[in-house]
């Protein structure tokens, strides 16, 4: 994989898209009827599906109940046919486990819980088919979901991931860009305030350079809630022809 | 005598009142259990049918059953106990009951507190009054003169005497301390 | 391509990670102990000794695969074909001390003993039901129990069988004289020479009773295996796994449990592929099976009856 | 299962519409709901689909991979099936909870593929002994609403048709060992004969009579079913009983005959759709996973260099 | 034996006017809704840096000062006096779990029930312990929000005669914000069932009883075969329920009866099928502009 060109001295990436250039997105609210709210939603090749129910009563054990505010309550999980080679188990591993915290992390930050005290949410994402930044797809599908469902937002929540290749920010990374060696960062942003919900980054990155792929990062949030938006009220007026009186 | 297993068609409803360890299908009386067959005329018109076994089988508190249990802890709302017999049988399995504190005695309920009705330790003679909901265990009540404390040690480890309907002394120092205290029938001594 | 396997570049033999489905090479058999060398370079379970992964029976090298059955003239244990032909069978109560009730099972070289546990108090709050008492069912083959040794663990055959044991004794129970409370069953096969699901029924039914737990009618199962115009009841091992030689037309397994006094049927299971007739003609036989055992059980559980209480007494 | 509660007035009212052959949803005792059914949805996949039944939604993804043969049948390949009840369809299904209902699934489907006509497993074969495909078929339940287990087989088969194992090339080299190569060509690929691929028809014996088809309310009133699963000449490769109560003999043949019929009448129709999916080929406009027959919105004008296909 | 089995299409919702489209009363969370202080913040709505904004995609509803945003689906936020319809959960010392769709289960209380034998009974202990005889786990009832509680969990009261334990019927969920508030929510429908269309979004279909036979506090049920021609009029008002509810139309008596009416042509079972269900919505749509104007 090493000798794989992220960037060409064009300026293209290995898809085609430019630096800047996010992947195609597109998306549905409202697909299932027994859930609360739900959504699909495709970024490129990586499709997710998200499904929130609540808020409810609390189930399971009663302890977890938080009496100034709802508990949000987030599993990721990978179908077993989403990636090249297949997974033994959607759930369950490291990996999924730590996703969910940060979904967890993430909408926590969002949702306006304390509406909701000693109820729960529950947000469930499903990956379908991966390729690359999934967690931010996760983000944008979630968000849908949870407005789908009608529970008080402070704003969108839309995420990103962006790599670093050549002294360039690449937006909305793909799976083979991902895996191939870029410093990565995942940023997950309400637009409107300009507020950082979630921010994570494991890899090596000069301090410098911090500063410019956050940027790029948020300048790609921003490009992802234009088209979140454009989705919510297109669903708005479709849904409520009929309802207006 | 005769010997059944379970499914034995023993007789027609017309004939026989079904007891324990049978049930009653399509008019006909048939086995539960595997065990001996036992016609038993109580006066009425028709003998009742029942299935015995030699060792008692498995009973499970009902609502109406004395039980015999072991407080295990106390809040100011409730004590807990074990089941350990029902009437005279033991139980093999461990069974939980809650005893609320208005269920403790019949008359001025609003003044019970339970620190001074039962201790952890004690043996307590109860009534099954509901098998709970899913959250609570089977509800038992002292509240009759047969039912309460029949057994209690006082701290100094001896086992005290009952003196009122509402103490008890340990014989060793002498000092009183309340308890709900059963007035024991005799029927219920050798439990 | 997304899922091109393309052949390891470095092929080495142990390079430390078990051989996946993925590895290319030429034909090897591995002896047992070089394989273990693995293992000690692999991150290690460290609460029991493992065995290698991979490694089979010698039984499958010694033979040909797929021993192929022969579909006409009397079965290997002499028994008849196209006749329901059940292996005598041992049953004996109250074997465990310790639990509730138990029986043990032997229908020629098929071995198995049941335990019976409870009521007892469910363990699970969530579980709890008011109306009705729960039944769980455990069934588990010994390591030994197969020609091919097995896990201790149980995997998802196993729970399989416990599944449709569940679902067989399960209408014979009366779970509505048991509300809050669980009752629970535990088979062990302690040697598999076919028809286990059958006589696990049989056996646990038969526990049950054992145990006091009130029941509508015993339990009784029965398994046959159709090879293409001939069958065989309570087949063995070898006629459970074989290979026939006739087509495939009309071949495939089945199992029924039977409440023989009611006239029901709690459990059913077939495979294979069969006609609706032939299927339709193999109920019926099992059924036939299932009331050749009756008598057997029936005695067993009133000599069990009358071994624990030999004089009783009018009360 | 999903569990839905239900009075016992309901009930009443359900086991009555049952016997007048009417019931709630106003279907007659052997009707199946609308079912929608689409292929080629994961593009992950060797095979993919997706079937909706009333409000029951399954996706099913086939990957071929390859592996050794099983010692006892060293000429013939397998197939593995996993059910994945995710926490998505109900939260029931969070963490563990969908593991029981999963694998009971996975159970039965083995054992309705366990014969050999179902799929020529020979074909799966590479090279005996040391080589053979295997299937994994990968079953994800995205919605339930009763009757999982007749839309699951209608997937599967689907899946299974649409299914596309590239060919491969064996050579061996000097030293005798072999060495395979995949066609790259994604046209050169081996298509699976999915004639003899059952269709599982639940029998839900709700009263004196049966239903095909449960909805969960029906199936809360059922005291037990009968899975069959029906090829498309009307042999029962796999049968058995579920739930708690137990059937009459005669009863279970009766469900057995319908379920024949029910079963047998279901592959016609499904053949000629996967057919005619498949004639439209690339013109078909793809609705993907997309659920109740809606458009994806998808606001961006489309730019001149985007996605990765 | 019928079985129908298709391709997905692409379909779109029910659409007549045009002008229905950008419509400014639209609004998503973020949404600045007014800078001007003089407005009071309802639900759906929050204010940051001074601004009312909403949290909520929905349209905006304005009463007097008070501006609220109303979610296209939400749960049902029960206020006092809606008639809903519920699920027992649960059954607890002096109370009942109900399922209502809220955030948090609902409440009924042994006191605000009528228990057999007259109203002004008191509660006893033996009350409390027979609790199940008269509600069940499962059993459905109508009732009214008595009140709110401090976290947003229901009280309900079940005391009046028209409240109560149902019987037989089906029961339809659909999105609360489907349901329209109107002076009654008992209706006997001309076509010959009844129906209670519950705030909460759970409608209730059934047998319109032949006469008022009002059964002491309204516990016991009749088990009685319901007719066949009953049976299909609920059938059929159930699928046209489902079919308005797909197309997102407001549900009310009027509403109701003219989706049957529409539907009539069709058999029930096929109410459901997506080009039918269309048409049907079509027709009522034209039925209520017909009839509005």
């Amino acid at each position: 994989m090493a000798g794989l060109e992220l960037l060409s001295d064009q300026g293209y990436r290995l898809d085609g898209r430019k630096a800047t250039e996010l992947r195609k997105l597109q998306a549905r609210m409202g697909v299932f009827t027994q859930a609360d709210g739900s959504a699909y939603l495709e970024q490129g090749n990586t499709k997710a599906l998200a499904v929130v129910y609540g808020p409810h009563e609390m189930r399971g054990s009663r302890s977890r109940t938080l009496h100034d505010r709802a508990v949000i309550n987030c599993q990721y999980s990978m179908a077993t046919f989403s990636t090249a080679e297949r997974k033994r188990r959607p759930h369950g591993d490291r990996k999924s486990t730590e996703m969910s915290l940060h979904l967890k992390q993430t909408f926590e930050a969002a949702v306006m819980t304390q509406l909701y005290p000693r109820s729960q949410i529950d947000i469930y994402v499903k990956i379908l088919q991966s390729d690359g930044g999934n967690y931010s797809v996760c983000v944008n599908a979630a968000t849908l979901a949870v407005i789908d469902a009608g529970i008080p937002m402070r704003d969108y929540v839309c995420a990103c991931t962006v790599g670093f290749v050549d002294e360039t920010p690449l937006a909305d990374l793909c799976y083979a860009e991902e895996s191939g060696g870029v410093s990565s960062l995942a940023l997950a942003l309400l637009p409107r305030g300009g507020q950082i919900a979630l921010l994570q980054m494991d890899a090596r990155l000069h301090q410098d350079h911090l500063e410019t792929l956050i940027e790029a990062a948020m300048t790609a949030c921003k490009g992802v809630s234009k088209v979140l938006d454009e989705v919510v009220r297109q669903h708005l007026q479709e849904a409520s022809v009929l309802t207006g009186e | 005598m005769k010997l059944c297993v379970p499914g034995d068609k023993l007789c027609s409803s017309e004939d026989c009142i079904p007891g324990t360890g049978v049930y009653l299908r399509h008019g006909y009386i048939y086995s539960s259990l595997a065990g001996y067959v036992l016609r038993k005329n109580e006066g009425e018109e028709l003998p009742v049918i029942s299935v015995v076994r030699e060792t008692e089988t498995q009973l499970l508190p009902d609502v109406g059953a004395i039980v015999t249990c072991k407080v295990t802890s106390i809040n100011p709302r409730f004590a807990k106990v074990h089941i350990l017999y029902v009437g005279s049988t033991p139980l093999k399995d461990r069974f939980r009951g809650t005893i609320r504190k208005e269920d403790v005695r019949a008359t001025e309920k609003d003044k019970v507190e339970t620190y001074k009705s039962f201790r952890p330790g004690d043996i307590v003679l109860a009534k099954v009054i509901s098998l709970g909901d899913v959250q609570s265990n089977y509800l038992l009540t002292t509240a009759e003169n047969e039912l309460g404390v029949v057994v209690a040690h006082s701290e100094a480890g001896a086992q005290m005497v009952p003196i009122s309907w509402c103490e008890m002394q340990c014989p060793l120092t002498h000092s009183k301390e309340f308890r709900k205290v059963a007035r024991v029938q005799p029927e219920y001594l050798q439990a | 391509m997304t899922n091109s396997p393309c052949p390891h570049p470095d092929n080495k033999p142990f390079s430390g990670q078990p051989e996946k489905e993925k590895t290319w090479g030429g034909k090897r058999f591995r002896a047992g102990p070089v394989a273990w060398v693995i293992y000690f370079n692999m991150p290690t379970d460290t609460k029991r000794v493992r065995g290698p992964e991979v490694s089979q029976s010698p039984s499958l090298f010694s033979c040909d695969p797929a021993a192929v059955l022969p579909s006409k003239g009397p079965r290997a244990d002499g028994r008849r074909r196209d006749q329901v032909d059940v292996r005598p069978v041992f049953v004996r109560c109250g074997l465990v001390s310790q639990a509730k009730g138990s029986a043990y099972l032997e229908a020629g070289n098929t071995k198995l003993m049941c335990c019976v546990y409870g009521p007892r108090e469910t363990d699970r709050k969530d579980e709890t039901d008011m109306k009705c008492g729960r039944l769980t069912t455990d069934m588990r083959f010994a390591p030994f129990s197969c020609p091919e040794r097995g896990s201790w663990i149980q995997g998802s055959q196993d729970k399989d069988f416990s599944l449709m044991l569940h679902e067989s004794l399960q209408p014979a129970i009366c779970l509505h004289k048991y509300p809050r409370s669980q009752i629970e069953v535990s088979v062990m096969v302690l040697e598999n020479s076919g028809s286990v699901l059958a006589h696990a029924v049989t056996c646990a039914s038969l526990a049950l009773a054992d145990a006091g737990i009130e029941m509508y009618d015993l339990v009784l199962g029965c398994s046959m295996r159709q090879d293409g115009t001939s069958y065989v009841v309570d087949p063995s091992y070898m006629e459970e796994n074989g290979c026939s030689s006739v087509s495939c037309e009309n071949q495939g397994g089945l199992t029924v449990a039977f409440l023989p006094s009611l006239n029901q049927i709690s459990g059913l299971q077939s495979d294979g592929d069969m006609t609706e007739e032939t299927l339709t003609a193999g109920v019926r036989t099992c059924i036939e099976g299932c009331y050749k055992l009756y008598p057997v059980i029936q005695r067993a559980l009133t000599k069990a009856v009358r071994k624990a209480a030999p004089s009783q007494s009018e009360s | 299962m999903a569990r839905v509660q239900v009075s016992e007035a309901e009930k009443v009212y359900i086991l009555h519409g049952i016997r007048d052959d009417l019931r709630v949803d106003g279907r007659g005792c052997e009707d199946y709901r609308h079912m929608e059914i689409e292929t080629d949805v994961v593009s992950n996949t060797d095979g993919s689909a997706k079937v909706t039944l009333g409000h029951t939604a399954v996706l099913v993804g086939v990957k071929a991979e390859i592996g050794k043969p099983r010692p006892t049948v060293p000429t013939e390949g397998y197939l593995e099936f996993f059910v994945d009840c995710s926490a998505n369809a109900t939260p029931e299904f969070e963490g563990r909870g969908g593991e029981e209902l999963g694998t009971e699934l996975s159970n039965t489907l083995y054992k309705v593929f366990n014969n050999k006509r179902s799929i020529d497993l020979k074909s799966l074969c590479i090279c005996a002994g040391e080589h053979c495909w295997v299937l994994y078929v990968d079953v994800l339940l995205l919605q339930c609403d009763g009757n999982l287990y007749d839309a699951i087989s209608v997937a599967i088969k689907a899946a299974l048709f649409n299914t596309k194992i590239p060919k491969v090339h064996i050579s061996s080299d000097d030293e005798g060992g072999k060495e395979i190569e995949l066609s790259d060509d994604p046209y050169d690929c081996m298509r699976l004969n999915v004639e003899n691929v059952p269709c599982i028809v639940t029998l839900c014996k709700v009263g004196h009579r049966h239903v095909v088809d449960a909805t969960l309310q029906e199936k809360a009133c059922s005291v037990a079913s009968l899975i069959i699963s029906v090829t498309h000449k009307g042999t029962i490769t796999c049968m058995r009983k579920v739930g708690g109560g137990s059937l009459d003999p005669e009863s279970i043949f009766e469900m057995t005959e319908a379920g024949k019929r029910v079963g047998k009448a279901l592959h016609a129709p499904l053949m000629k759709l996967l057919e005619q999916e498949e004639s439209l080929g690339k013109k078909r406009q793809k609705v993907y996973t997309c659920f109740p027959g809606l458009p994806l919105v998808s606001p961006q004008p489309p730019r001149e260099e985007s996605g990765a296909k | 034996m019928a079985a129908d089995m298709r391709l997905p299409t692409i379909r779109k919702t029910v659409s007549l006017s045009a002008s229905a489209f950008d419509r400014k009363d639209l609004v998503v969370p973020g949404d600045v809704i007014t800078s001007d202080t003089g407005f009071m913040r309802g639900h759906g709505t929050y204010v940051d840096d001074d601004k009312l904004t909403a949290s909520v995609a929905g349209e905006v509803q304005r009463v007097d000062k008070l501006i609220c945003v109303r979610p296209l689906k939400t749960r049902f936020n029960g206020e006092v006096g809606d008639v809903v319809v519920g699920r027992i959960t649960e059954v607890q010392q002096k109370r009942w779990k109900v399922e209502t769709n809220s955030r948090l289960d609902s409440v009924l209380l042994l006191s605000s029930v009528n228990l057999p034998g007259g109203e002004l009974r008191r509660r006893s202990a033996e009350d409390e312990l027979t609790m199940r005889e008269y509600l069940q786990e499962g059993d459905l009832i109508s009732a009214e929000v008595q009140s709110v509680f401090m976290d947003g969990a229901l009280s309900l009261h079940t005391r009046s005669l028209k409240y109560g334990k149902l019987g037989q019927g089906v029961l339809v969920q659909l999105s609360p914000s489907l349901i329209k508030r109107q002076k009654t929510h008992f209706h006997n429908l001309p076509c010959g069932a009844s129906i209670i269309l519950g705030n909460n979004g759970f409608v209730w279909l059934y047998p319109t009883p032949g006469q008022q036979e009002e059964e002491a506090g309204g516990f016991y049920t009749s088990l009685e075969p319901v007719s066949l021609s009953d049976r299909e009029v609920i059938s059929r008002l159930r699928n046209c329920l489902l079919a308005l509810a797909a197309h997102k139309v407001l549900l009310y008596d009027t509403s109701v009866l003219y989706c049957y009416e529409s539907s009539l042509q069709h058999q029930v079972k096929d109410i459901l099928k997506p080009e039918v269900m269309e048409e049907i919505v079509m027709l009522t749509h034209q039925k209520l502009l017909e009839q509005e104007g």
